[in-house]
């Protein structure tokens, strides 16, 4: 092994290897930049400002139309040049109905057509117009035009690296190109293998058999040296269903949120470097509200506030379900366990259910079983994509599929950000977080998560916000 | 014919309950297995009316401590959970579910099974054939499947997951039994019972299944093991029985991610599933001797051993 | 004192059981020079085998313990050696032949292999082994000897298998044979020419052969020396021909005296409707005729001998019959009801009043259940013939009858001796209190004392109750005694039927008449032969096994 | 005995078909994949599209004529996680297991089998009772903490094995051990336990009379006369891991079928339980049908 060589060992195996699927994390670690490219991209280490990749500069041509300048002299790894033909097949390849390209998702009800103007510039025109269309395009993997609209296993890109060889269940191995656009890596091969055990990831760099572990249990980074924590932009809440009762009460939405201990669970369950959340997207997003402050843990006003409900006949005592999913991070149970204790100590009666995903998820989504108890679904959420649209309409919106609370007003505020642009927006977004949280009380906002990535010593790699969902391999330098 | 007075026979034997616990006195590892298993039994029917109270309460300030140390009072010798709570209170509170799982698989899928086997092994050709082409089916449908379809159709309580792991288990106990009897049949006492009219039913139950028995108790003893064990991986994977209920298996399962920082966690649950499970089986081949003529004399006294 | 060949010094034996100790062998002792034959004769139960085991080292200690004693050979004690001295003893220098030959053999390994396997255990190479296990085979006279050691031993009969276990003990030319009842399961024409083969061989190497046996025929015919064992203790020794003309101890004058044959025979009763009507009864083992059209009548009250050459399809009859085995054709109204087309419902019916004894006791009896449970399981089955509480007493009165003692209901079978085994399945059939009882080589392996009382008790039953007998036997006095018709058989054919006086007196089968000459004469009360009761060997006509 | 096997492949083929009818209509009852697969914020036309992209739209009945269909064709449709054809997913993985299950069953044939005989030869005895006490621990041990505990002192404390993965020799060390545990503490026990009683048989007798030596009366004599529950519970280890060794090949990375089947089971991808079962039943049936034989060839008096 040479010593650029890397090998990276991850927790979920590669399934596909599809660009248009990157937008999965598994597959995104491995292929988002290192192997397909997009136009823009998120950057991190600034902020999470939309920063050119592909494209060197955009602007809006107003009615929708955004029009992107291309960088030239770009080549796939295939040898064939890179043109606005290709950003136009990609983007009609990844919204076509005859597969199911994941990265469409983002893109909504929203049509998005892209129009060649020359070989470095093209239109994109979305209906309705997307005023964050530049962000939009920081999921779309740029592929050849000659692809074809079935998924591939054998993906070409421009990024920097090539797949040179893919084992399904054991490993994938990328290998530098030397006619990437931009500036050599360092890393000139990397190997990627799976292990679905946090130890045992933890162990392989340990032992010297991999250099980088992305994320590993906290219960395995016990070594200063080597693991790294890193916000990586789940958002910890309990989904308040409030057309229950007695749900339905705001006082008892309350005391929920007063009920529970937040600064108990860092440092203890969960480790430290756990942020308290006042909303359901990490403070890196746009329109992140500093203002809205914690609930006190405040049992007793809890207490309070519920015999006052009682008191207006609110079945306050009616079984709550706090319903959990198991494995859905480490500690997963003993969290809920504990939230469960905390919310009984302030005069809540709580079952706890732990589920499967698919159990959950059918209680999680819409349409909501008919005749259901009152329910706290105890849920991750995770938006690393720096802009609440992604997060906000489904979980708050009257019409949204996983919303609890049916809202006038907050439905009025997500149409109006979703519309407006800059400055404009970050303030509706600020607004729309401190309506749901204080006013409306829509849910129990919990943790922003952080993970843990183990670093093999020889190599310099600092984990981001980003490294969820993607993994640059550029980024991976070496000690000496 | 006239029946000689009561006077010729020999005096009724000693009850055979008594013989038993005789022989087992003299057995030290038996016997020691004996009393492990009665403790555990205890703690099954008193457990959770003793100690439920102490099993849940938390204390995220104690979480992880640990074991050997009576500063706590003495419910913390073992150490303490994630969440501070005793783990000795929840070895004991948990012993319930656990048996009451494991002994109700270990029993219903040994009872079909084993019956099952009987009718396949001594019945006619074609429901001989039937019942082993089920048994191949049952093998080879996944359990984790069936527990995900029984479970998600159904719910995780007790008896579904009984239900679970008893069907699973199934195959093992009809095959040994079948294959025991392909054997057993031949032999000239099972036609000597046929000859003096004994029905089926006796033949399969009083002479049969003695020769099938003592195999299927060393099945039956290590799979109480694999069923406990079993059942973690189902709470695992969210399918099983889920916290705040507990079971050995489930605390087993999730002291797996501290077996590296914590590794009281894990290791007590898990003695507890070995003790029993190893208790289980000493006393099942002490029981195997005991209950064997032929081999019986190795647990009897008064004969010095000078082979 | 010369040295001996094998000397028994002081030899006693004890079985810890959980009813207390029992002493099986209480201190005997006897020798066996270079080529001499000693007897040892006895009363089943009276520690035979056990001391015989005791040589083989083939104890299980515990549950068994030697007390005391010196097992010599040529002057060393064996109970001295170790374990792989005696190994190399075994089957080398002193061979065994069991008494009871389908439990000795391994049931999953052809027979050729298991004869074989002596030699090869001694270091023989493998071909030579199987040359001389064919050897054998023929030499015992088994049909067909180069297929026969292929097979396996449940595909022989009870005498056949006998002589398997014979020729495995005879591969290495042992210089002592211990030889526990082995010709019990063999008819006459064969049994002389298997003491024959032991004779020549005891010529050509100088065997001195320990035989254990309760025939008294075949003690005046092949011993030189006897000893009588009485209740684990030698009551009497002596040459042969003293001990038969002059017996000192009360024991030994009871066994001469129950001798069989000297009684009147039976004169059957007139004919009537008969209580079985046997017509045309055939069996195929694959291609091999077992039986073949088998016709006969039985009347209640009445005893139906079957005598004939071993493996000529006498048990495979009894178990055609008992449905144990599915016939390939023929009728057997039992009652007027045919026995072999019954469904298995009406069969169960009938079940009750046609019982059988086995050939091979120990295999019959399940080894988990104790003798009161065995005996009194057909009333468990039949609850009709007994109230549960006169069950002990019952068992006990059964126990008594067949000459065993009630402390033996607690006892198991692996308990007993050969001969307590048989009697213990003949109490079990008798407990059911049938109309028809089969006995396969019933009370073959019985002391003669003890054989006449049972078959007096069976007699009782017969006149008192009416019960139908059909009693295979090769032990032509003791047909000759007790039954009223006597059915000759030879490969799988009946060839002769008649009464007992027409066939004992004026045999018309050819085959009949061989046999009736092989029989050796057990000994005439009083009379002291000096020279054994044999009928020459030029009389005796060799039985062609191939036919 | 070709008749004996002729016929029972056609009734496996019978219980084959059903296993499938069943496991079609069962696993349908589990929920639609459609929420699993596309991400919570899909809209419902993408939804609609993915359902009728897969067939999920059309009645159960419908959906199982096309899927027998196709299987006529050999086709067992495609993975929907993976877009390949589910039973190529399958047969890689199964290549996997199947090389565990043969060398960890033949290790443990080997040794349990020895070692059971042994303990019921010198039952009672120190020999007896360690290995007895160590094959117990084996069989009720978790086998995580085994596994992790090895990778612990073997891979990382002394350095002497990889820690996981698939490759040479090596690989193959800790998995085997892992697998091997169980499956050998029940054997020996169950061997110990048909042995003890066979070697009191009377034919046990006939051999020492005959001067045979300890080994082969134990290995020979004795061994095979016991063998019939031996091997009937040696195929339900075998099935066990047949059907894939979920711990073990999570923790080891080893890309087997039990992996397979639980990642396919929790995601709802049908076609690849289905596959996946179909294959692992052919083996299982196949096993059974091989174990049948043995019964034949064991012991003389049993009958076809
Ligand atoms: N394992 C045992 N436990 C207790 N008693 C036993 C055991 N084996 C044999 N005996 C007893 O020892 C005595 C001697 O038995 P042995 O087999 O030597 O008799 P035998 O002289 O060969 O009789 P037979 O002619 O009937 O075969 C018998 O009374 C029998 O009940
Ligand atoms: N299961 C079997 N398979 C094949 N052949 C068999 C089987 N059972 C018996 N035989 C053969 O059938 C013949 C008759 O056997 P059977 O047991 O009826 O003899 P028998 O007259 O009782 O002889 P013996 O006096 O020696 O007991 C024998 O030659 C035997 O080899
Ligand atoms: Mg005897
Ligand atoms: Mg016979």
């Amino acid at each position: 092994q040479a010593n650029t060589d890397v090998t990276i060992v991850l927790g979920e195996e590669l399934d596909l290897v599809e660009p248009c699927m990157a937008t999965r994390s598994n597959i995104g670690r491995v292929i988002l930049e290192n192997i397909s490219e997009t136009l823009t991209e998120l950057d991190m280490k600034n902020g999470g400002q939309v920063a050119g990749r592909l494209a060197e500069s955009w602007e809006d041509q107003g009615n929708g139309t955004w029009r992107f300048k291309l960088r030239p002299n770009v080549k796939f790894s295939d040898g064939t040049a890179f043109d606005a033909e290709d950003v136009k097949h990609s983007l009609e390849r990844a919204t076509s109905p005859d597969i199911s390209c994941e990265s469409s998702r983002y893109f909504g009800d929203t049509k998005l057509s892209a129009s060649v103007v020359d070989p470095t510039t093209v239109d994109i025109k979305a209906e309705p117009a997307q005023p964050i269309l530049p962000l939009l395009m920081s999921v779309l993997t740029i592929v050849p035009a000659e692809t074809p609209i079935e998924f591939t296993r054998q993906p070409v890109g421009t990024g920097p690296y090539v797949l040179s060889s893919w084992t399904p269940g054991q490993s994938i191995v990328l290998d530098r190109r030397a006619d990437y656009w931009g500036a050599a890596p360092a890393v000139t091969k990397a190997t990627y293998v799976f292990r679905s055990d946090s130890a045992v990831r933890a162990a392989m760099v340990q032992a010297g058999e991999a250099d980088l572990a992305p994320s590993i249990s906290v219960l395995d980074a016990t070594n200063p040296a080597t693991d790294f924590s890193y916000p990586n932009s789940e958002t910890m809440y309990l989904r308040i269903d409030t057309s229950v009762p007695p749900m339905n009460d705001k006082r008892v939405r309350q005391a929920l949120n007063m009920a529970i201990d937040r600064a108990a669970f860092i440092g203890s369950l969960l480790p430290e470097g756990t942020e308290p959340a006042v909303a359901i997207v990490p403070p890196t997003t746009l329109g992140w509200n500093p203002d809205i402050k914690v609930p006190e843990f405040d049992p007793e006003g809890a207490k309070k506030l519920l015999e006052e409900a009682k008191a207006d006949g609110v079945p306050v005592d009616t079984p709550i379900e706090l319903i959990g999913r198991t494995d859905n991070y480490p500690n997963a149970t003993e969290v809920n366990e504990a939230l469960q204790a905390m919310l009984q100590d302030a005069g809540f009666t709580v079952n706890l259910r732990m589920l499967e995903v698919a159990e959950q998820e059918k209680l999680y989504s819409k349409p909501y079983l008919e005749g259901r108890p009152p329910q706290l679904l105890s849920v991750l959420h995770d938006n690393a994509k720096g802009d609440p649209v992604f997060s906000a309409f489904f979980k708050y919106h009257s019409d949204g599929r996983q919303s609890g609370i049916s809202d006038p007003k907050v439905d009025d505020l997500i149409t109006r950000a979703t519309a407006a642009t800059g400055e404009e927006r970050a303030k509706l977004w600020s607004e729309l977080f401190a309506t749901v949280h204080d006013e409306v009380v829509a849910d129990v906002l919990l943790f922003h998560m952080v993970g843990f990535a183990r670093v093999a010593e020889r190599i310099s790699f600092q984990p981001t916000i980003a490294t969820n969902s993607q993994l640059q391999l550029s980024e991976i330098g070496f000690k000496n | 014919m006239t029946l000689a007075d009561d006077t010729l026979a020999p005096p009724a034997e000693k009850p055979a309950a008594l013989r038993l616990l005789a022989m087992l006195r003299r057995d030290k590892v038996a016997c020691l297995a004996a009393a492990f298993l009665v403790l555990v039994i205890l703690c099954a029917l008193f457990g959770p009316m003793l100690l439920g109270e102490a099993a849940t309460k938390q204390n995220l300030r104690g979480r992880n401590a640990p074991p050997f140390s009576l500063e706590q009072g003495w419910l913390m010798v073992l150490g303490a959970d994630q969440l501070g709570r005793s783990l000795l209170a929840r070895i004991v509170v948990a012993a319930q579910n656990t048996m009451l799982v494991a002994a109700g698989a270990v029993f219903f899928s040994a009872l079909i099974g084993t019956v099952l086997g009987l009718f396949a092994g001594y019945g006619g050709k074609k429901t001989g054939e039937a019942i082993a082409r089920l048994a191949d089916v049952i093998m080879s449908f996944p359990s984790l499947l069936l527990a995900v379809i029984v479970l998600y159709v159904f719910n995780p309580s007790v008896a579904n997951l009984i239900v679970v792991l008893a069907i699973t288990r199934i195959p093992v106990y009809l095959r040994t039994t079948r294959a025991e009897i392909l054997e057993v049949r031949e032999r000239m006492f099972v036609q000597a019972a046929k000859v003096m009219g004994a029905s089926h039913r006796r033949i399969m139950f009083r002479h049969i299944l003695p020769m099938v028995l003592p195999t299927l108790l060393t099945i039956a003893t290590l799979d109480f093991a694999f069923v406990m064990l079993a059942e973690s991986s189902l709470s695992f994977l969210g399918i099983g029985i889920q916290p705040p209920e507990i079971t050995w298996g489930l605390m087993v399962a999730q002291g797996r991610p501290y077996l590296n920082n914590a590794w009281w966690l894990a290791f007590w649950p898990g003695l507890a599933i070995i003790l029993t499970t190893m208790s289980l089986n000493l006393l099942s081949s002490w029981m195997r001797i005991a209950l064997d003529p032929v081999q019986r004399w190795r647990l009897e006294g008064g004969a010095k051993n000078n082979g | 004192m010369a040295e001996h060949l094998l000397e028994v010094r002081d030899l006693a034996v004890r079985f810890h059981t959980a009813n207390g100790p029992v002493d099986a062998v209480k201190g005997i002792s006897y020798h066996l020079s270079r080529g001499e034959t000693l007897a040892v004769l006895g009363e089943s139960g009276s520690g035979k085998s056990v001391s015989a085991a005791a040589i083989m080292n083939l104890l299980d200690m515990p549950p068994a313990e030697i007390r005391s004693g010196r097992i010599l050979l040529a002057g060393r004690d064996l109970l001295e050696m170790s374990a792989e001295e005696r190994r190399r003893i075994n089957g080398k220098t002193i061979a065994m032949i069991f008494q009871d030959p389908l439990a000795h053999l391994n049931p999953v390994y052809p027979v050729g292999w298991q004869i074989a396997e002596t030699m090869t255990a001694h270091g023989r190479p493998r071909a030579e082994a199987d040359a001389r296990a064919l050897e054998l085979v023929r030499r015992v006279g088994l049909p067909e000897p180069e297929a026969a050691l292929k097979k396996y031993p449940h595909q022989f009969s009870g005498g056949q298998r006998q002589r398997l276990m014979i020729a495995m003990a005879l591969a290495l030319k042992p210089d002592i044979l211990i030889a526990d009842e082995p010709t019990t399961a063999l008819d006459v024409t064969v049994q002389a020419e298997i003491l024959k083969l032991l004779k020549e061989l005891q010529a050509e190497t100088g065997m001195g052969m320990l035989l254990i046996t309760h025939d008294l025929g075949v003690v005046a015919d092949v011993a030189d020396r006897v000893v009588v064992m009485n209740r684990g203790e030698i009551v009497e020794e002596g040459f042969v021909s003293e001990v038969y003309a002059g017996p000192k101890h009360p024991y030994t004058r009871k066994l001469l005296d129950a001798a069989p044959g000297k009684g009147a025979m039976h004169e059957p009763i007139a004919a009537g409707e008969p209580l079985l009507k046997v017509r045309g009864v055939s069996k195929l083992y694959g291609t091999f005729t077992g039986l073949h059209e088998a016709s006969f009548d039985l009347m209640a009250g009445e005893t139906l001998a079957i005598v004939g050459e071993s493996g000529s399809g006498k048990s495979t009859l009894a178990k055609v019959l008992m449905r144990l085995e599915e016939p390939n054709g023929g009728t057997a109204h039992y009652k007027g009801r045919d026995l072999l087309a019954m469904s298995p419902k009406e069969l169960l019916g009938v079940r009750r009043e046609i019982q059988m004894v086995f050939q091979d006791p120990t295999q019959s009896l399940n080894p988990r259940m104790s003798v009161f449970d065995l005996i009194s399981e057909g009333w468990v089955i039949h609850p009709e013939i007994l109230p549960k509480a006169k069950w002990r007493a019952r068992v006990a009165e059964l126990l008594t009858e067949v000459g065993l003692s009630p402390e033996h209901m607690r006892r198991y079978p692996h308990q007993f001796s050969g001969g307590q085994r048989q009697r213990i399945a003949i109490a079990r059939a008798l407990a059911l209190e049938p109309d028809l009882i089969v006995c396969d080589e019933a009370v073959s392996a019985l002391d003669v004392s003890v054989q006449a009382q049972v078959v007096a008790l069976l007699d009782k039953l017969r006149r008192e109750h009416g019960i139908a007998f059909i009693f295979i036997a090769h032990d032509l006095a003791l047909v000759r005694d007790f039954a009223d018709h006597v059915m000759v058989m030879k490969s799988g054919r009946i060839v002769e039927i008649g009464t007992v006086r027409q066939i004992f007196t004026s045999p018309r089968e050819p085959y009949t008449r061989a046999l009736l000459a092989a029989g050796l004469e057990p000994l005439p009360h009083g009379e002291a032969p000096s020279a054994p009761v044999l009928a020459p060997a030029a009389e005796h006509q060799v039985v062609n096994h191939l036919a | 005995m070709l008749r004996f096997a002729r016929k029972r492949m056609l009734a496996s083929l019978v219980s084959l078909v059903g296993l499938v009818i069943l496991v079609f209509f069962l696993v349908r009852l589990t929920g639609d994949p459609t929420d699993l697969y596309l991400p919570i914020d899909a809209t419902d036309a993408m939804r609609e599209q993915f359902r009728a992209n897969n067939g999920l739209n059309d009645p159960l009945i419908v959906q199982f004529g096309r899927y027998v269909w196709d299987l006529l064709h050999l086709d067992f449709g495609d993975s929907i996680r993976r877009a390949r054809p589910a039973i190529d997913v399958v047969l890689e993985a199964f290549v996997w297991t199947l090389q565990l299950a043969v060398i960890t069953m033949s290790l443990v044939a080997v040794l349990a089998v020895v070692l059971g005989s042994l303990c019921a030869f010198w039952a009672g005895r120190l020999f007896d009772r360690a290995v007895t006490f160590v094959s117990l621990i084996g069989a009720s041990a978790p086998d995580f903490w085994i596994a992790i505990v090895a990778i612990v002192l073997f891979s990382i404390h002394l350095g002497w094995l990889p820690t996981s993965g698939t490759g040479g020799w090596q690989f193959w060390i800790l998995p085997v051990s892992v697998l091997f545990i169980r499956p050998f503490g029940l054997i020996v026990q169950v061997v110990r336990g048909s042995m003890i009683g066979a070697l009191s048989s009377p034919y046990v007798k006939t051999a020492r009379a005959k001067g045979v030596k300890n080994r082969p009366i134990i290995f020979v004599h004795t061994l095979r006369n016991a063998m019939l529950p031996v091997v009937t519970v040696m195929g339900d280890q075998a099935a066990a891991l047949l059907n894939g060794a979920v711990v073990v090949e999570t923790i080891f990375g080893f890309p087997g079928v039990g992996k397979l089947m639980i990642d396919a089971i929790l995601q709802r991808d049908f076609n690849v339980i289905l596959a996946a079962i179909m294959v692992t039943a052919f083996a299982i049936f196949l096993m059974n049908l091989l174990i049948d034989l043995a019964y034949l060839l064991l012991d003389p008096r049993i009958r076809a």
